[in-house]
């Protein structure tokens, strides 16, 4: 299990290779990679500048992880989270999640990025033609991490 | 008490302040109340701290309510809903 | 949009940078990678390897893509799956979606390999200690593309 | 009519082809009848086609069932349920 909070950028072939590395069990790797999009509420993004807690913020990356870990049958994870200033089209955070099969691993992949959403200490603000501005909490974020909720 | 007080983000920006440590004289505190506390620093706090925001508070690097107390050491953080990812 | 089906091996931060290249409304990028388990069914496998029906196989793999995009928001769709022999924890398949949204990405994703698996025609033999054996269908594949059927 | 038919895995190792062309008398024929018509050619065939492992057909490169129409000129494909990913 790899959390990381850094200013520079990620390979991703680097993380899913140093996942693989002498094991043979993985059947599953599914990764997702966030990006700077140019095009926000309607408003060209000209640059994103990426808040944290640290301390809290891996502390809590931990625990998010750990949940998925106890909820499917993870064989490895990796999270990398930018912050500092980026520009469009540069990547934000990695998660990427080792399985046996599939459906594990899209599941715990999709739960993390759900949880690393609405529950990690970072902020974003935006830089557009009319200034800066902080990003609000979206609720369609706050529903999809609802769903995981076990009853 | 003595405790250590973050602030992250919008807050930040509009209090000025990245951090600060507090001395108060109760032994333990519900967040609610250091929030109200704090409110009657300035019309600027109480905005932040009581207004539209939906500031979310964290003793110790862990998201807690309103309801959480506060003792001696604890490191306490206001910030706004976050927005990472 | 790129199908390929190829004896070679693939590079995913290959495809990914070709998927981004030239644009910047891409905010999500799920990627799944599909490899050769050593284990399968309670025997070590020393080598897997994969038949298809040249022809048909490109053209069931675009079916089910053009499906995807027809039901969520994909900007751009990758997949790329190996055929011939292959070891241990070498990679079989690639599928790698691109979407504004993180959700669309994710739906599309597993949609694409829950098809894949049941829809278009590739068929693995093992070589274990006691020789080689065809592998049947999993019901649980039939499950997983079942769930996808609108009503 | 004239029609090409391929098999693959199970099918074309135990069939011992992997391709084969085919005149047959009538003008349109279903899949289940084609292989009717191909089982009566030994036990092997019938137990591939007929027996437990629900051979899928593929007309022109469409998974079809049993009930699909072949004309003349048809590509015809038999195959064990697939496996891929």
């Amino acid at each position: 299990m790899k959390i990381a909070v850094q200013s520079e950028d990620f390979d991703l072939n680097f993380e899913l290779t140093r996942m693989r590395e002498s094991r043979k069990d993985i059947g599953a790797l599914v990764s997702f990679v966030g990006l700077v999009r140019d095009l926000n509420d309607g408003d060209t993004v000209s640059q994103l500048t990426l808040e944290h807690y640290p301390g809290m913020t891996e502390k809590a990356l931990q625990t998010i992880v750990l949940d998925a870990t106890s909820r499917w049958a993870v064989l490895d994870a990796t999270v990398v989270h930018r912050v500092g200033s980026l520009q469009a089209s540069e990547q934000i955070v990695l998660v990427a999640v080792a399985s046996a099969h599939r459906d594990q691993a899209f599941k715990a992949c999709e739960f993390i990025m759900d949880y690393l959403k609405t529950q990690a200490p970072f902020w974003k603000k935006e830089l557009t033609a009319s200034g800066e501005r902080w990003l609000d909490d979206k609720d369609s974020d706050h529903d999809a991490q609802q769903r995981w909720q076990l009853p | 008490m003595k405790i250590k007080i973050f602030d992250f983000a919008r807050l930040k920006e509009t209090w000025k302040f990245s951090s600060e440590d507090l001395e108060l004289p109760d032994a333990e505190l519900s967040l609610l109340k250091l929030k109200g506390l704090l409110a009657k620093r300035s019309e600027v706090w109480q905005k932040m701290l009581l207004g539209s925001l939906k500031v979310r508070g964290a003793i110790n690097h862990e998201l807690v309510d309103d309801q959480a107390l506060i003792v001696d050491g604890d490191e306490v953080a206001f910030f706004p809903p976050v927005t990472g990812g």
